[in-house]
């Protein structure tokens, strides 16, 4: 408060602009000496404060817990919060912030496919590292961001071989919120789908809006696309806000988890904890990581987490695991490089490989993407999820859709010679602003 | 002056507007207008006549359909039937909007004083004065020599002169009056409708409202004037309407109107 | 209740079992199978050993067959021990012997035994081939409809056979339904019969009839061809009547969900003036109260959750009619007249309760459950209902009519009505406006609450909850004629009719944009909303 | 009689707003490039960006004002022709990407890529050449006003009523532009952005000559507003605020005077929308949300309504406020305080900074007869 009290004073002493050119300028000089400071890029209010809040107090964990352990390189770290408020514009001027005046070594932040392309350029140009930890839609690798979310491929993909494998399903929905990840992540099912043989009028395709509320509609048109005499099931990629309603218009129309499973890529502990979840019992959800992972290094991390937010209920979900390797992973680079600076750290970067909390370890790989292992789960009526399947070995990230007409020749190898995020085989030439 | 018989409410066959148009050398004529809201009668079937030149008073209690008959007569609203003609039967009024109906000379002064109370007195004259109405040119609309004079004019007649950068929301309520009618006569308008001018005002700035009625008059601009108070109106002495139920009741000199049985009845009491 | 997904599901899985069963019976079932090879299949914790054990405990004829397979439903069998044995969980957490239910003589540690979507599967076949023996007629129904809809050749013996003896008309005409559809497809049957096969599946006149119509083989006879045909353009017909009736009830559903949000509204903005930007909070507030309600119900008194929601309507109602009244008693109440600054006040306020929740509840989604007499859905002909969307109808209306019998009937109603329209008049009467004033605001934000109470049961329980509400609150209130409560009522249920009638055409954001524009349009032809207040000019 | 003396072009005010904006042009480019990058005086560039940003959001502001504070339009739609200059500069720069894009496809930009498709939409031809997208920055949100102005003016649809469908418009145009089908990049929007005119839109000169050219727009703005609203037209403006029937009496079309104001603050906002989407570098459908329009008014009233200056200084403020509020410590609370200050200045200050400070003035000159601001403070027109 006192800051800000100064910060009132100087402004009525001078002309407005410069002095709030100066009062920018000159916050945060104070006390840096010491410490690695790492920005955080969570939306804590407005619309993604939902998700996004967790992840916030996941990286607040982390640091403690570094510092606890003494910290990287002999300092102590120094969390930097901003709120970009889901406001995209604001993403990027909150990156600027951290990187340009708090000088933070790393960003761990983002969770929107539009919040991480508004932060891009900024990333690039300042040349400083971001750390992105939600699954998303794929055909992008970026020098200056590690991606410790699931590609396309290792959530969706595995989901559906599963269905069919093991539920019989012949006839798909692929219903999802229009905006890019589940507009990618179905032109990627669709091709896979028919790969597979799956015939044009066995699969249906939905778009709603952000936040759609009223399900009536496309609930009924479901059951009836389900009702054709071929198993059917719903793949969906709706976001965060309006599951819950979509589940409940599920519910009060009757359908049964063992009539036709929905499998949702975007919805985890998090979101259940927000749900009555009887109705949707067996409705199942593919991540890389459960709560309900039963092996001592999660126990560990959750006794740990539900100690440090004194809240014994507090749930974790995938998102969180993908921070918590994504900064076990810097630590380990940076302790490798022996400094924070950018280039290093990212040369050092690929090839670190860290536990994961479901017993394994995942990689980083040098297209920035790191290796996990596909879980799928059914939702148990206490909100966490019974898991029914796991693929054998750690799947690597497809950064590149081959589904995809557009990226299925492009590669990305972030190491020496190649160095590049979107090498394309056929014509031997990197094909962005790399060459 | 000329008389014309007040038709019968019940019109069975209307002659068309056409025929109208060659009986009347009236500069406003009202022909059997009714105006119905939700169900009650503000006008029915009412029909008069203005001559140009002519002052009229119009006078009836309240809710007989004097300010319902202005708003036809300026367009603010629809007749259900009836025709309102202007200019000698040559232009129908019932087809035109307020502003057409204003650019074609007829002003208006509201009940309430209506001026622009963020704007100078003078600046209130300068939107009134007759001129440029149209947006786009009144960007660089440039104020001329004659427009200046005719405003001091107007100024000189309104007695407002020394208030002229005075904002008109502080005017007094007389003032205000009196800025309207000021307005009204920039406009130089055929016909002015004055509603109510001296109400709320003290007796001197009465006599004086009716002396300028009478001067605006006297330069040739038609009047038509809604009033109740009848020193007012005797002051004015013209020929004076009595509305009642929305159609005229009587018509004549003030004195023949005072005697009639059924003003007395409705209106002026026992 | 019954979907006809899952009994079609339901009856693939029972027609093999049917058979088998049927197999069995021939062979007069020998003697009760020994079942402890399948209980210990269900010790190996893997899905497939459940499942077949599940098929073999069907079959077996044992009496515990039943009690062993609802346990697993329930999540009660559980297993362990060395070697690995299959336990009951009785009262109390105490471990009951599967074949005796007596308590077992050790208690090891235990795991339930894991259930997936096969299993429960696998639950509801073992379950309906035990009820077709059953002598619940209704069991039996739903069995043979089963059948009808899984068209599986090979059931026909089964199903011919349990015709034969069927003696219940329902369940018999049920078993005959089921018995045409199957025909219908099979090969090598005479054109006449197959004819009448499609006439008694074509008098269904559902979804599912259409279907199995369509599935007459291209080698029939024309005249079978021909008869199906019709009947499917019949069906046809009739279901794009009933499915326009179904769009017009979801309309409805919209609509007064829309009349919930906005009815509020129409007291602070429509009849107060006040541009209430924190109206969406309020309703988020009721929402909290109930989330909070159910909280208590919960941990303490778990036997009251059906009356939930009752309770949480006059609390809700109470607590944000509390918070209205403080609103207007610490900002409002200076910006009367000043209807645009109302809108900045309360956009203010609005955020600051957003963050508030925010800072209390945490970010994210709070668990709201539904009451069971809230729950399910039934039909009538052809048309859905659902329990839920049914009662907020209901709820709505009863809603819109005790406010309108507040306003018309009430003490407080006249002299608010009073107020309004002439507050100087109003006050010389004797009438306090200052507390008049509040009550106003308080009553709109309180119903705004006990929206909350209602919207809690489909949509999320969040602090954007208000956000997602608050534009087309006003557009209702706007769209209906601002101070006209029945304006309000009959926009809502208008927008809410005509987003649902476009919706199938324009799909859901197309739709909404055409609905935004018709609006706009509207707007154009009538200035003042629907129910526009005609009179006298007033002068300005 | 006497001439009456007019008020000035630009008043004192006015003077002392252009002078501090040409002292901030002049001097946050100089103590950018020429201060040492650790004295206290140093201009970093990022804070430039967000003084480009400001300016933008000022000259948004100052076109609500001229409708709002002059002709009693409160458009909660405003952000809808903001975001349509955006769109229309954002598309230019898209297509300068060229083979810069991942996918290296020289004419389609990469959303239309992996979304397979083939060819370039009709409505992004054009948008390589910069004089065709500056027309459209105006073209754009100008049509927009003009045809949604011309049916609801002519309609005599007012206040409240007004208000609502301006939102119901922008609410449309949200939902529109995040659809993907549409064409405009769904919910990504349009970013990434190489370079401008061919200058890279990284670089500290464009990002200077950016946040000067802001400074310029906004004083440019200004002085427009300005002429405007003291003409004749602009008293006309004043007089349909507050008794546009009076005006429909003196035989005014009110609805052409609207028209006119509205089509030109649309197409301020548009230039706002321009010039703002290359210094944050994206523009994506939530910029039409209404809540940003409502925003843009609380700046208006913040600073002073029908004053413009104070929509400028108020749009300034509130993001001023915002930046600081959304860092550090005060991160989570930040909500609280915008809420409080959007309370306490309707309470307090209803006529706004500006607007205060005039009342003040006002009353210390009272003797004085020549008012030297007769706009300054506008009676609420409901």
């Amino acid at each position: 408060m006192l800051n800000m009290f100064t910060h009132a004073r100087r402004m009525a002493g001078r002309a407005l602009v410069g002095a709030a050119a100066l009062a920018l300028a000159g916050g945060g000089v104070a006390s840096a000496q010491e410490t690695i400071k790492v920005g955080v890029l969570h939306s804590l209010s407005g619309t993604m404060a939902i998700s996004e809040t967790t992840l916030k107090d996941t990286v607040l964990f982390m640091v403690q817990e570094q510092n606890a352990a003494g910290g990287v390189l002999g300092k102590k770290l120094e969390a930097v919060v901003v709120d970009p408020a889901s406001n995209w514009p604001l993403f990027a001027e909150k990156a600027r912030e951290l990187i340009a005046k708090e000088k933070v070594a790393v960003v761990f932040g983002c969770w929107t496919s539009v919040s991480r392309k508004s932060v891009l350029p900024v990333f690039k140009e300042l040349n400083s590292i971001l750390f992105y930890p939600v699954q998303y839609e794929g055909e992008e690798s970026e020098r200056n961001v590690f991606y410790t979310g699931a590609a396309p491929n290792q959530q969706a993909i595995p989901a559906v071989d599963y269905l069919m494998a093991n539920e019989d399903v012949e006839r798909w929905v692929l219903a999802g919120t229009d905006y890019v990840y589940p507009r990618t992540t179905n032109k990627i099912l669709e091709a896979y789908l028919k790969s597979k043989g799956v015939k044009e009028e066995d699969i249906m395709i939905n778009y709603t809006p952000f936040g759609h509320s009223d399900w009536q509609t496309i609930v009924a048109d479901i059951k009836k696309f389900g009702s054709a005499g071929k198993k059917t099931a719903v793949v969906s990629t709706i976001n965060g806000d309006a599951n819950v309603p979509f589940y409940k218009e599920l519910g009060n129309q009757g359908i049964k988890a063992t009539d036709i499973p929905v499998v949702a890529f975007s919805v985890g502990e998090e979101e259940l904890a927000g749900i009555d979840t009887k109705p949707l019992l067996g409705h199942l959800a593919a991540w890389n990581y459960f709560q309900s992972v039963d092996v001592p290094e999660n126990a560990d991390f959750i006794k740990k987490w539900q100690a440090y937010t004194k809240n014994d209920k507090r749930v974790t979900n995938d998102p969180m695991e993908a921070t918590v390797i994504g900064f076990n992973m810097w630590v380990k680079a940076v302790e490798k490089a022996g400094t924070t600076d950018a280039d290093a750290v990212i040369d050092a970067l690929i090839g670190i490989t860290v536990p994961n909390l479901s017993g394994g370890f995942s990689a980083m790989m040098p297209n920035h993407h790191i290796t996990k292992p596909v879980l799928i789960g059914e939702i148990k009526e206490d909100g966490q999820f019974d898991i029914v399947e796991q693929t054998p070995g750690l799947i690597v990230a497809e950064e590149w859709s081959p589904y995809l007409e557009g990226s299925k020749d492009l590669i990305a190898d972030w190491r020496k010679p190649l160095n590049c995020g979107n090498f394309n085989v056929k014509t031997g030439k990197c094909g962005g602003a790399g060459q | 002056m000329t008389d014309i018989a007040i038709p019968e409410p019940t019109t069975a066959a209307e002659p068309a507007p056409a025929a109208k148009k060659e009986l009347t050398e009236a500069l406003l004529y009202l022909d059997a207008v009714t105006v119905t809201f939700d169900g009650f009668r503000a006008l029915n079937a009412l029909s008069f006549t203005v001559d140009p030149g002519e002052m009229r008073a119009v006078i009836g209690p309240n809710g007989a359909g004097k300010t319902t008959m202005m708003d036809v007569i300026t367009g603010k609203t629809r007749p259900d039937r009836g025709d309102v003609f202007f200019n000698g039967g040559t232009t129908d009024l019932t087809k035109l909007d307020e502003t057409q109906i204003a650019t074609l000379g007829i002003g208006r002064k509201f009940q309430k004083p209506t001026v622009f109370e963020n704007h100078t007195v003078l600046d209130n004259l300068r939107l009134a004065l007759k001129g440029q109405r149209r947006a786009l040119p009144n960007i660089f609309h440039r104020e001329s020599a004659a427009a200046r004079e005719r405003i001091d004019e107007i100024f000189e007649t309104i007695r407002l002169t020394e208030h002229r950068d005075r904002l008109g929301g502080a005017l007094s309520h007389g003032q205000k009056q009196w800025l309207e009618i000021g307005m009204l006569l920039a406009q130089d308008p055929k016909l002015l409708l004055v509603d109510e001018p001296v109400a709320g005002m003290t007796d001197a700035e009465t006599a004086q409202t009716a002396e300028l009625l009478r001067e605006i008059n006297a330069n040739g601009h038609s009047v038509v004037v809604v009033e109740h108070d009848m020193t007012f109106v005797r002051d004015l002495g013209v020929r004076v309407m009595c509305l009642h139920e929305g159609s005229v009741l009587a018509e004549g000199t003030l004195d023949q109107v005072s005697a009639n049985e059924r003003v007395i009845e409705v209106y002026l009491g026992r | 209740m019954t979907s006809s997904a899952r009994l079609f599901r339901l009856a693939r899985v029972l027609c093999s079992a049917l058979a088998l069963l049927l197999a069995a019976a021939l062979v007069q079932r020998a003697e009760a199978q020994d079942i402890s090879a399948a209980l210990s299949q269900l010790t190996t914790n893997k899905y497939d050993d459940t499942e077949a054990a599940l098929g073999a405990l069907a079959l077996s004829g044992s009496p515990a067959a039943a009690g062993i397979v609802s346990a697993l439903a329930d999540g009660k069998l559980v297993f362990g021990g060395l070697p690995p044995r299959v336990f009951i969980e009785g009262p109390g957490g105490a471990l009951l012997d599967p074949l005796t239910m007596q308590p077992a003589a050790d208690a090891p540690a235990v795991k339930p035994v894991r259930v997936n979507n096969r299993v429960r599967r696998a639950i509801e076949a073992a379950n309906g081939a035990l009820s077709l023996v059953s002598p619940d007629a209704g069991k039996r129904r739903e069995a043979a409809l089963a059948v009808g809809r899984s068209r599986d050749e090979a059931a026909l013996p089964a199903l011919e056979m349990a015709l034969a003896k069927e003696s219940d008309p329902k369940v018999k005409s049920a078993m005959n339904l089921a018995r045409a559809s199957i025909l219908i497809a099979k090969e090598g049957i005479t054109p006449a019969e197959r004819i009448a096969a499609v006439e008694l599946v074509g008098a269904e006149g559902n979804q599912d009839a259409l279907a199995i119509l369509r599935s007459v083989p291209e080698s029939a006879a024309p005249e079978v061809k021909q008869a199906a045909a019709v009947a499917i353009e019949g069906i046809e017909r009739n279901l794009a009547m009933w499915g326009m009736a179904q769009n017009v009830w979801y309309g409805l559903s919209l609509g007064s969900v829309l009349l919930l949000a906005a009815i509020g509204l129409a007291i602070t903005f429509g009849v107060m003036g006040v541009i209430n930007m924190a109206h969406g909070e309020m309703v988020m507030l009721g929402a909290y109260t109930t989330f909070v309600v159910q909280e208590v119900i919960r941990t303490s008194y778990p036997g009251l959750f059906d009356a939930s929601l009752l309770i949480a309507i006059p609390l809700a109602f109470l607590f944000t009619g509390l918070i209205g009244v403080l609103i207007e008693r610490t900002v409002i109440r200076f910006l009367y007249g000043r209807a645009l600054e109302t809108l900045l006040a309360t956009w203010g306020i609005s955020l600051i309760l957003q963050q508030a929740i925010r800072t209390i509840f945490g970010p994210t989604n709070r668990e709201v459950g539904a009451p069971s007499w809230m729950s399910g859905s039934f039909e009538i002909g052809h048309l859905s209902i659902t329990s839920g969307r049914l009662w907020i109808i209901v709820f709505a209306l009863l809603v819109f009519f005790a406010l309108l019998a507040t306003l018309r009937l009430t003490r407080i109603g006249l002299e608010m009505r009073a107020v309004t329209q002439n507050r100087r008049m109003a006050a010389s009467m004797g009438i306090r406006t200052n507390w008049v004033d509040a009550m106003t605001f308080g009553l709109g934000s309180g119903i705004a609450g006990i929206a909350g109470v209602a919207l809690s049961q489909i949509d999320n329980v969040s602090p954007n909850l208000g956000q997602s509400y608050i534009i087309d609150s006003f557009l209702v209130v706007v769209f209906g004629g601002v101070g006209n409560l029945w304006g309000t009522l009959v926009g809502a249920m208008t927008l809410g009719v005509a987003n649902k009638l476009l919706e199938p055409y324009a799909g859901a954001v197309l739709g909404k944009i055409a609905l935004l524009v018709i609006v706009i349009l509207f707007i154009q032809k009538r200035p003042r909303g629907l129910f526009a207040l005609k009179g006298r000019s007033i002068e300005t | 009689m006497s001439m009456t003396r007019q008020p000035a072009l630009l008043g004192t005010s006015g003077l002392i707003f252009l002078a501090v904006l040409f002292v901030a042009a002049v001097l946050v480019p100089v103590l950018n490039l020429y201060a040492a990058p650790d004295s206290a005086v140093h201009v970093p560039t990022y804070v430039v960006s967000l003084l480009g940003k400001y300016l933008t959001y000022a000259l948004l502001a100052l076109s609500v004002d001229l409708i709002w504070g002059y002709v009693g339009i409160l458009s909660l739609g405003q952000g809808a022709f903001f975001a349509l200059g955006g769109y229309a500069m954002g598309m230019y720069l898209m297509r300068q990407i060229g083979t810069r894009g991942v996918y290296g496809d020289p004419v389609l930009p990469d959303f239309m890529v992996f979304l397979n498709w083939k060819e370039l939409p009709w409505f992004w031809y054009g948008f390589d050449m910069f004089p065709f997208a500056a027309l459209m920055v105006l073209l754009a949100p100008g049509l927009l006003a003009l045809v949604f102005g011309w049916f609801a003016f002519r309609s005599r649809v007012t206040g409240v009523y007004l208000s609502i469908i301006t939102q119901a418009m922008t609410f449309a145009l949200l939902l529109a532009f995040f659809r993907n089908d549409m064409g405009f990049g769904g919910n990504n929007g349009l970013t990434d952005f190489k370079d401008i005119l061919g200058f890279n839109i990284q670089a500290d000169g464009t990002r200077l000559t950016l946040f000067v050219l802001s400074a310029l727009a906004l004083g440019l703005g200004y002085i427009l507003c300005r002429f405007l609203v003291r003409s004749h037209f602009g008293k006309v403006l004043v007089a349909v605020r507050d008794a546009e029937t009076r005006v429909r009496f003196t035989g005014y079309r009110a609805e052409n005077y609207k028209l006119v104001a509205f089509v030109v603050s649309a197409m301020l906002a548009g230039i706002a929308g321009a010039l703002y989407v290359p210094q944050v570098g994206i523009i994506n459908p939530s910029e039409f949300s209404p809540a940003n329009s409502i925003e843009i008014i609380v700046w208006v009233a913040v600073g002073g309504r029908g004053t413009l200056v104070g929509a400028a200084l108020g749009a300034v403020l509130v993001n001023y406020a915002k930046t600081y509020f959304t860092s550090g410590m005060l991160a989570p609370y930040w909500l609280f305080m915008l809420g409080g200050l959007f309370v306490a200045v309707t309470l307090f200050l209803p006529k706004g900074i500006v607007g205060t400070y005039y009342d003040w003035r006002e009353k210390r000159r009272q003797h004085d007869d020549i008012p030297d601001e007769p706009l300054a403070t506008p009676r609420p027109a409901e």
